[in-house]
């Protein structure tokens, strides 16, 4: 059975279409490359379309690494550009989906995902991302390690750009943010939307399809 | 006569060619200067300038760069070494000395969002002001910028940076600065050569001149003002 | 079992690949479409496409043009054909019935520098709002145009040039789009190229995917969502 | 002996040095390559560095083209790059020089040659090299061909650029713009600058070592 990051990913990943560009964030988002399909090609912000697998052995070098300094083997069909022209790809539109970590998430799809009030590490390519992809896909634990919420009324810590978010991927359950607002779309098996609610701040509107997430 | 031929041809080389030693480059390096340093995720970095820098003893630096290596490492000995005053970086996260120091009030850190950095550094190095650009906006980028409207759309106006020396690395250059780069070590290192009164690379192969190919080029040698011999 | 396999094959291929024939081509183009055009100086034109552009019939074009090449050949065949409301390029020279057009009012005309012209195309293909340059400042350019102020200095504000439908040439290009150029051919094409909502690119060579180098790439298939067959 | 364009060509010529990358517009100033030392590299705006000979026979090709549509061979050390990159570097400040023809300049530098009142063919690159270029040299005839004056108080036609000429060569003399004024510095054999200011609207400065220009 998948552990509960595994699980995240693999269900972020199903958003991706045969033909998208994506970028995936580092930690969880990262692993959705492993259940993704063939015939999605993945961006690295440094600047790169077709990440392929890790590279090992005689194929690891300094010329092919992604940002989070691990080296790879692009694909075939890969694409090779700078750092300037590779976030003019993310800005224009053109990139299907970008999949990020999340701090906070706010009831109208606000993110909060570079800094705590006491901590900032630097916003790196995600404000770029979220102004750009044309779908924002947040993988994250539904709650912080010691029961806290995560998806609130109003972010608390600096945000990384309004409005942006379309889907919540946690290991309980799938949120869409709406002009409506939070509605749950898929629950895991065992748990119902009042436990949901339980661990969320805004009131949320329950799909009339709601599913049960693939185990 | 053959050897006065090559004699000749080898004066024109120095004249035109752009490839200097360690000893000139250190020399161009002084205190309060703003060096503008090619590179991401601490691969493929100029290793070879940021030790000349190191050893030009040059302090009060303001850096441009992407990231901020790693704890003594690149441009993370700089850091520990407290010469630089300023940086105007992406994120801090491989190196937690870096936060420290902004922290504790000893080096002054302004945070950029990646795509809008690179932007401002491209807007140096091609004669504009500045870019517009929605990233940023409603969150604390926006504070102290111009905010322009144009069709009805509200825009950050984010301004032009332009170093006074940049050192980057290519993965060839010929002796008139022509730059090729391979993969990912491309990153910034094209963007960043552009901007700053003087250019300097690092190289891992010097090529004859029309040993790249003219479709290889991705920064012509009209940019680059010495290479790291 | 070897030609199920191949089949499949030939299936994802369709999936994926972006080849397309001419008349699907054709279907694409639509009155009162902006069209942007790529190349320079009349040579190395995506002639085939504009071929595809004439018989669609579609007319009260907009076309944004660096150049409006020969009078009856390439852009010049629609502007004969009346087919062509405005305009936005940076010169008539080697197109008389152009400027008769515009003179006569038949054709509406925007005149801009080249450098500002491209960098306003670049802009729309880099989800950015505008750029601030110093072209312009002081002559007719300036009409109509907010002049911004960044340190003291005055820069004119070059707002974002996007088209629904760029037809652009390259040198290669691979099933999933990748373009590479050669030589001046390259001109305006990889900026065209960006900066429309369907991007339809011909090539003179198409290529197995992987036959173009990574490093090669002048503009990644995720901007082409077309290539004429 | 050389006819006026080339003379003109030949004289602007000698303001480049070794190393330098200049821009020549259409005209006069596409003569000054044939009068260039080794070492000087040549950009087409549509996106090369490094033009050289004409290309004849074989060697003719569409891709291979300067901004007139004169196909050339590039020579060695060649760069290839697209308009927008064309024009960052124009912009830069990392162009030597341009040498541009010109309808009129005025005392003070400004440039007019893309307009008259009545034709109005459009300025392609010149605003841009003349915002950029380190030096803007101006290669042209003295006057108009019926002797009508070209370098005027007050440009009447639409500017190029204001305050952008450098340097002002034609088959007559070498003018210099400055803070002082236009300062006439060399002049042609058998011409005194009596001949040259009955040609030109604003009072022009004698330099004090009033050169000849070499024949």
């Amino acid at each position: 059975m998948l552990d509960n990051r595994h699980f995240i990913a693999r269900r972020a990943a199903q958003y991706f279409k045969v033909g998208d560009v994506v970028n995936l964030g580092i930690g969880i988002p990262n692993l959705c490359a492993e259940y993704t399909e063939k015939g999605i090609m993945f961006e690295t912000e440094n600047g790169l379309i077709g990440v392929g697998d890790a590279a090992t052995d005689i194929m690891v070098t300094d010329r092919f690494c992604d940002a989070g300094s691990n080296p790879f083997v692009p694909m075939p069909g890969s694409s090779v550009f700078d750092t300037a022209y590779s976030f003019a790809i993310i800005r224009s539109g053109r990139m299907a989906a970008t999949v990020l970590g999340a701090l906070q998430v706010s009831a109208r799809g606000d993110l909060a995902n570079w800094a705590t009030p006491n901590r900032r590490f630097g916003m790196g390519g995600a404000m770029d991302l979220c102004n750009g992809a044309r779908q924002v896909i947040v993988a994250m634990e539904l709650t912080t390690k010691d029961g806290g919420k995560k998806i609130v009324n109003e972010c608390s810590f600096p945000l990384t750009a309004e409005r942006c978010v379309d889907h919540i991927v946690t290991e309980q359950c799938v949120i869409d943010v709406t002009g409506e607002g939070l509605v749950l779309k898929e629950i895991r098996q065992g748990k119902t939307p009042e436990d949901i609610q339980a661990q969320v701040e805004p009131r949320l509107i329950v799909a009339d399809d709601l599913k049960a997430m693939e185990e | 006569m053959a050897e006065k031929i090559v004699k000749e041809h080898k004066d024109r080389r120095l004249d035109w060619g752009k490839v200097r030693s360690r000893e000139e480059i250190i020399s161009c390096f002084h205190d309060g200067q703003i060096i503008a340093v090619g590179g991401q995720a601490g691969c493929n970095a100029p290793w070879r300038l940021i030790d000349c820098l190191m050893d030009s003893g040059a302090k009060h630096l303001t850096i441009y760069s992407i990231d901020c290596h790693d704890p003594g490492i690149g441009i993370g000995k700089l850091i520990r070494a407290g010469r630089v005053d300023r940086m105007v970086t992406t994120h801090m996260g491989t190196n937690p000395e870096a936060s420290q120091r902004m922290l504790s009030g000893e080096m002054q850190v302004e945070l950029a969002p990646m795509g809008s950095f690179i932007e401002r550094v491209r807007c140096g190095g091609a004669g504009l002001g500045g870019v517009l650009t929605k990233t940023g906006l409603g969150t604390v980028v926006e504070e102290g910028k111009q905010v322009i409207t144009v069709k009805g759309e509200r825009y950050l106006l984010e301004e032009a940076l332009h170093a006074d020396v940049a050192i980057t690395r290519a993965r060839r250059a010929d002796l008139i600065g022509n730059l090729a780069y391979r993969g990912t070590g491309t990153a910034s290192h094209p963007i960043m050569a552009t901007a700053a009164d003087l250019s300097i690379v690092e190289c891992d192969l010097l090529c004859d001149v029309a040993e790249i190919a003219p479709d290889e080029v991705r920064v012509p040698g009209v940019y680059i003002d010495m290479i790291l011999a």
